[in-house]
């Protein structure tokens, strides 16, 4: 591998990673403050998608699609959490899980009678169509860095909140020990529901933002949805550092692992999980 | 104290299950076996996740990894022994569930979880990813094994009646195998361990130890129907070690209440069942048996198993009224 | 009084009985019975609709009939999934008893219907799955394949090229079977027409995340991209090839499924775009034009190969049922039936290999903003090898 | 083992601290019990008397210091390798298998002297040796009536004995108790004391409680704690007459029964 395609493949890297980190943000969010493992995090990503494609097939700008599809993904979030999931605190994890799982089959269904079984293509803005010349013949589309700096931004702005805002101090202070919470005089089934809402939202955004890139096709959901566990476990429960630095380390495990060990680039990223358990059984950074 | 009671039903239930291949529709013999191999998978998962409280997320590997084991370890265009293959096939899915033991149990509860998954979902993709055992297409079996011990053959498993007899023998003596081990020091230990780890390792047990020992011997079991499965159908894919797999066998186990090795058998029956009724009503059966899920979660938290306790409970509460 | 009703009730009961009967036998005699094992959910959904719309297509054309009898369908959903694919086959099989076997998209799931249909004996038609074992090592008797192989468009694509001149080629695909068979068809060609593969590069399936790949095609700077991809993978690949700016200057082929169904979420990143398929938009037969059509009145939709492949399987089953005189139970006529039918096609007429895969033309396609329009047959009659096969 | 030599020191603890982050829970504790003795580990709410009691069973590592148990180094070993050697401990909340037996509590306790995981085939209730055993310790901790009872339906003060009868089953030569008094009224208070002191007879025994009458009752050492330091350590007539002990913890009326 030549200099410039190092650096190149290192952007693909970082890229890759941040984007990997918009996915599994949400999920890592809900996991660590909720004790829930949310399978349909995928789902949230797959409705995101869906939605980006029917919005701005409707008005015609994906940015309008996202200005309108985030509030209609908070509402769908805190919805579900107020249906279905503030019965299930007191019960077993494993119960929570198999919920979710029953939400995936419903929603591939419903999505399958609603939107049809096609795969669609989401226009990207006209002021983000254009590329980057990086070398003679290859260049760099400004879609994907400016993915990258929404991540970031995404990334800078959770961790103000994490370190600024009551809510945050709860997610430091925090885990699934209610008796504790509720004991500083906080509204805890109101922080669920906002923590929920925060998931669904992360996860259908990152589903719009993907929509252009990924295109938007049946069980996009499921695609996304191991990457993200993987992410979480390396990272540390309900760390959002630990998902960042996880996402990136993801990102390079793939993407240099499919140049360099391209016999194993499926299992890499596993291995490197594996690893990482050797070494720290509960994560990266494991909260507290 | 009532066991001879619940024994009862057990083998009322146990005789009509023997009586199907009486019906000699080999789709009905065939559908019935292949949910027997899966009530012996829901028990050996219950073993982990209703006796010793450890919720896998990833028990389909075990499944697929004997089933894998063997179409692979089955020369093409004769019948293997199956005195040689089973307890290779078996013993595989065990040393795997040992090796990712060793990980996966040094990580707790909700973590636990997921960190059975993703390894479950490593031993995919070494199935779909590398021409072991043929890459994203799966594997043929074309002979089973044959159970001719020097030349003497007691049962032909190419037989569909004798397949299933061997199939519901294996699941009997699981749960005998798996009542009795409950009974024994080492079962008494895991419940303990369920109930308070904790205490369990003050009061001087390696946990750890005992927790690889019932990993181990979940994953063998789970290869022993991997293996029935593989026989059976005579072809194995790597969806079979999909999280849907381990998803649906958690199901089972919840439908049918979980430590309940009979609840878990119950279980399986309800799943296909219900799978196979939603299948033929309707194109949308999907909704449906995601609304069941979604139901049984919230409305019946003791699962099947649970429903006659709740009726009778309801039922002496209308009395005492 | 008391006794006579019960006299009167009995000769009903009786009559009834009869009748149930006589309804059932005349039911056994008259139906052909059709057993769809395709994906009605999940990725491939829109592809059985398809399949499933074109096979009824042809029926009703057919009057209503196969062979000269009334069709009773029986429907499975095969979710794509592999591991429930021997049940759903048995179910029609066993259950049902299906006549014959129709399926389906997912090559692991249509070689598990195969065993079931090598097993007991049922006809089966494969109306997609391109998976070359079907026709190869695993073919039989009984399983005939409407569609394609693996082989055949990715090799005609190597012929094309070597023609052309193109000397240095890199290759990209999934790490799967339909990819590798894909590549591995198109090497075959290619090589033997002089060229050479600089750069072999798989991914795990279903991965979409190009970028480092065209990071190397960017720096390896071959003359020419070869890829295998499908669906939501192919149209994004096309996607990242066009943005990462490759697509001026390094031209990308590859067998026709990288467009089919595809080019609206391209978003005319694919136009112009070259690739090799047994069926095109464009193509001046009569018999395409009436099928286009008779399908976009029936079904409001535009055909697609899907829909052309469930129509031939139709036609194929006709053709053995016409051989054996109606009837179904006369397996060995059905099949021979089939062998030697010359299929009139949409696509254009084919007959069947001996080992039950059809000879075609393929085509050369290029994208026109939302059709693959037809250029030129660049292999005529084209007969997958079948290697591995004994029959 | 069974060899019971008065005086024989059974646990030393030295200069143990245990760091939490920047927080010093304990620091420079230093501990010994002998056999025959009851060593009584007092201190006001949050002096670190748990932190100090987990050092010693295991369930905490020390961050310096070291643990002997007769004359061996066991700072290494787990909570469960302790419980092997000779260390049983009962925690603060109750901690038992609610759903068992009183007799499947201690029998379960019992059978990890004799840990067997490979006999699959033997049933546990069975094993009589073990069965024996625990019947013998539920008698000694004053629960003979109470043999088949569910656990989880036992009053709070037989519970806590239940807990002890559990420590016994293993042999345990050091029993580390924290606050087995908490909760109970007076009657059962009374009659723990008396099982303390029947247990005393064989065993060394370190004692974390509030109750004064009762520590003073049983106690032949006590070890003062204040804020993670020792403060003061004897015999509880020099403990009574500690200035520094009634200027920090004893002057406080309201604080003596917590």
């Amino acid at each position: 591998m030549d200099f410039a395609s190092f650096l190149i493949q290192t952007l693909n890297s970082l890229q890759y990673g941040l984007l990997l980190f918009l996915v599994a943000s949400g999920l890592t969010l809900v996991f660590g403050i909720m004790g829930i493992i949310n399978l349909a995090h995928g789902s949230f990503y797959m409705i995101g998608a869906y939605l980006a494609f029917v919005l701005t097939s409707a008005t015609g700008s994906l940015v309008l699609a996202v200005v309108l599809g985030i509030p209609l993904a908070l509402a769908f979030g805190a919805f579900l959490e107020w249906a279905l999931f503030s019965h299930l605190y007191k019960r077993d994890h494993l119960e929570q899980v198999l919920l979710t799982y029953g939400l995936i089959l419903i929603f591939e269904q419903l999505r399958s009678l609603l939107v049809g079984d096609d795969v669609h293509g989401v226009a990207i803005p006209a002021f983000l169509d254009a590329s980057i010349q990086l070398t003679e013949v290859m260049s760099y589309p400004v879609y994907r860095l400016a993915i990258s700096v929404v991540c970031i931004v995404l990334a800078v702005a959770l961790y103000y909140v994490i370190q600024r805002t009551r809510l945050g101090m709860m997610i430091r202070a925090g885990n699934d020990d209610r008796g504790m919470v509720e004991a500083l005089g906080i509204n805890i089934n109101m922080i669920y529901r906002v923590v929920f809402a925060l998931g669904v939202a992360l996860a259908a955004l990152a589903g719009m933002l993907a929509a252009p890139i990924s295109s938007v096709f049946p069980n996009m959901g499921s695609h996304v949805l191991i990457i993200s566990f993987v992410i979480v476990v390396i990272g540390g429960i309900g760390s959002v550092w630990g998902a960042l630095v996880a996402a990136l380390i993801v990102g390079f495990a793939d993407t240099f692992g499919k140049v360099l060990v391209p016999e194993l680039s499926g299992i890499v990223v596993y291995v490197v999980m594996a690893v990482v358990l050797l070494w720290r059984p509960e994560g990266i950074l494991k909260k507290g | 104290m009532n066991a001879n009671a619940s024994l009862i039903p057990k083998l009322v239930a146990l005789a009509i299950v023997a009586c199907v291949p009486l019906s000699g529709e080999s789709f009905y013999i065939e559908i019935v076996g292949k949910v027997l191999v899966m009530a012996i998978f829901a028990m050996s998962l219950d073993l982990l996740v209703g006796f010793t409280g450890l919720v896998s997320f990833g028990h389909a590997a075990y499944f697929g990894i004997a089933a894998y084991a063997v179409a692979i370890l089955s020369p093409e265009y004769e019948a293997a022994s199956l005195w040689y293959v089973l307890p290779a096939s078996v013993g595989l899915s065990a040393l795997a569930a040992f090796v990712i033991g060793l990980f996966v149990l040094r990580t707790k509860g909700i973590y636990f979880i997921m960190v059975t998954l993703a390894f479950a979902q490593m031993a995919y993709f070494i199935f779909h990813d590398t021409p072991l055992g043929g890459g994203s297409d799966g594997k043929y079996l074309n002979n089973k094994p044959s159970a001719s011990i020097f030349g003497w053959e007691p049962f032909d498993l190419t037989n569909e009646v004798h397949m299933f007899y061997f199939i519901l023998a294996v699941l009997v003596l699981v749960y005998l195998f798996l009542a009795r081990v409950l009974q024994s020091p080492f079962g008494r230990v895991l419940v303990g361990i369920k109930s308070n780890e904790h205490r369990m390792q003050s009061l001087g047990y390696l946990t750890f130890r005992y927790k690889l020992g019932a990993f181990t011997l979940a994953g063998a079991l789970g290869g022993l129907a991997g293996f029935l499965y593989a026989v059976l159908f005579g072809f194995v894919t790597p969806e079979l070690l999909s999280w849907h797999e381990s998803g649906n066998v958690l199901l089972m186990v919840i439908l049918g209440g979980m430590g309940n090795l009979a609840g878990a058998i119950a279980g399986a029956f309800a799943f296909e069942a219900m799978r196979e009724i939603f299948a033929d009503i309707t194109k949308y059966w999907q909704l449906l048996m995601g609304g069941v899920i979604v139901a049984v979660v919230l409305f019946l938290p003791g699962g099947l198993a649970g429903v006659p306790g709740r009726i009778k409970r309801a039922l002496q509460g209308g009395e005492a009224k | 009084m008391m006794k006579s009703t019960f006299k009167l009730a009995g000769n009903l009961a009786l009559t009834l009985a009869l009748a149930a009967a006589g309804i059932g036998a005349a039911n056994a005699a008259d139906k052909v019975k059709v057993g769809l094992m395709l994906p009605y959910t999940g990725t491939y959904a829109a592809l059985g609709t398809a399949i499933t719309n074109g096979f009824k297509q042809f029926v009703d054309e057919n009057g209503g009939k196969l062979g000269g009898r009334e069709v009773e369908y029986f429907t499975v959903d095969d979710e794509s999934n592999p591991a429930k694919a021997t049940e759903n086959a048995k179910k029609l099989v066993s259950r049902d008893k299906v006549d014959v076997l129709v399926g389906t998209v997912h090559s692991g799931v249509a070689l598990a219907m195969a065993k079931v249909a090598r097993d007991t004996k049922t006809l089966m038609i494969v109306p997609n799955a391109g998976a070359n074992d079907l026709t190869g090592p695993l073919c039989s008797p009984y399983v005939f394949r409407s569609s394609f192989s693996a082989w055949q468009p990715s090799y005609a694509m190597g012929e094309a090229l070597a023609k052309k001149g193109i000397k240095n080629v890199a290759t990209v695909t999934w790490k799967y079977s339909f990819g590798e068979e894909s590549v591995a068809g198109f090497k075959e060609a290619f090589e033997k027409g002089g060229g050479k593969l600089v750069k072999e590069m798989t991914l795990p399936f279903p991965n979409v995340e190009f970028q480092p790949f065209l990071t190397e095609i960017a720096s390896a700077k071959p003359d020419a991209v070869f890829v295998f991809f499908a669906g939501a993978g192919a149209a994004k690949f096309v996607a990242d090839y066009a943005a990462a700016g490759l697509k001026n200057s390094i031209p990308l082929y590859g067998p026709g499924f990288l467009t089919d169904g595809n080019l609206g979420a391209m978003g005319g990143a694919g136009e112009g775009l070259l690739t090799t398929l047994h069926y095109a938009d464009g193509l001046t037969n009569a018999k395409d034009a009436a099928f286009r059509t008779k399908y976009a009145q029936t079904y409001k939709l535009q055909p697609d190969v899907y829909a052309v492949q469930g129509y031939d399987a139709a036609q194929m089953y006709e053709a053995g049922l016409k051989a054996a005189g109606g009837d179904p139970e006369k397996k060995e006529d059905v099949i021979k039936g089939m062998e030697s039918a010359k299929i009139d096609s949409p696509r254009g007429a084919f007959t069947l290999s001996k080992a039950h895969n059809p000879v075609q033309d393929i085509y050369m396609r290029q994208v026109k903003g939302d059709q693959n329009v037809m250029l030129e047959v660049v292999s005529k009659s084209l007969e997958d090898p079948a290697r591995g096969c004994k029959m | 083992m069974s060899t019971t030599t008065k005086n024989e020191v059974l646990l030393q603890a030295d200069r143990l601290t245990r760091r939490f982050g920047g927080l010093v829970a304990n620091q420079d504790i230093s501990v010994t019990l002998e056999r025959q003795m009851i060593h009584v580990l007092l201190g006001p709410n949050g002096a670190g008397k748990s932190t100090c009691i987990n050092m010693l069973s295991g369930d905490l590592p020390p961050s310096e210091g070291r643990i002997h148990y007769l004359g061996k180094d066991i700072t290494a070993l787990t909570a469960a390798q302790r419980s092997q050697v000779g260390i049983g401990r009962s925690y603060q909340r109750t901690n038992i298998f609610p759903q068992f037996t009183v007799l499947e509590n201690v029998r379960l306790a019992a059978q990890s002297r004799r840990q067997q995981p490979w006999s699959l085939f033997t049933k546990a209730m069975e094993q009589k040796w073990a069965l024996d055993k625990a019947r013998a310790c539920i008698e000694e901790a004053g629960l003979g009536k109470r043999v088949d009872w569910v656990s989880g339906v036992l009053s709070h003060g037989e519970q806590r004995q239940l807990e002890i009868a559990m420590v016994l089953s293993t042999d345990a030569q050091v029993l580390l108790l924290d606050e087995p008094l908490a909760g109970m009224g007076s009657e059962e208070s009374a009659s723990m004391v008396e099982v303390l002191k029947r247990l005393r007879q064989t065993r060394g025994i370190l004692l974390v409680e509030h109750d004064m009458d009762a520590v003073f009752a049983v106690a032949d050492m006590i070890t003062v704690m204040v804020n993670g330091q020792l403060l003061e350590c004897g015999p509880p007539a020099q403990i009574k007459a500690s200035v520094a002990v009634q200027q920090a913890y004893l002057g406080t009326e309201d604080s003596f029964h917590v």
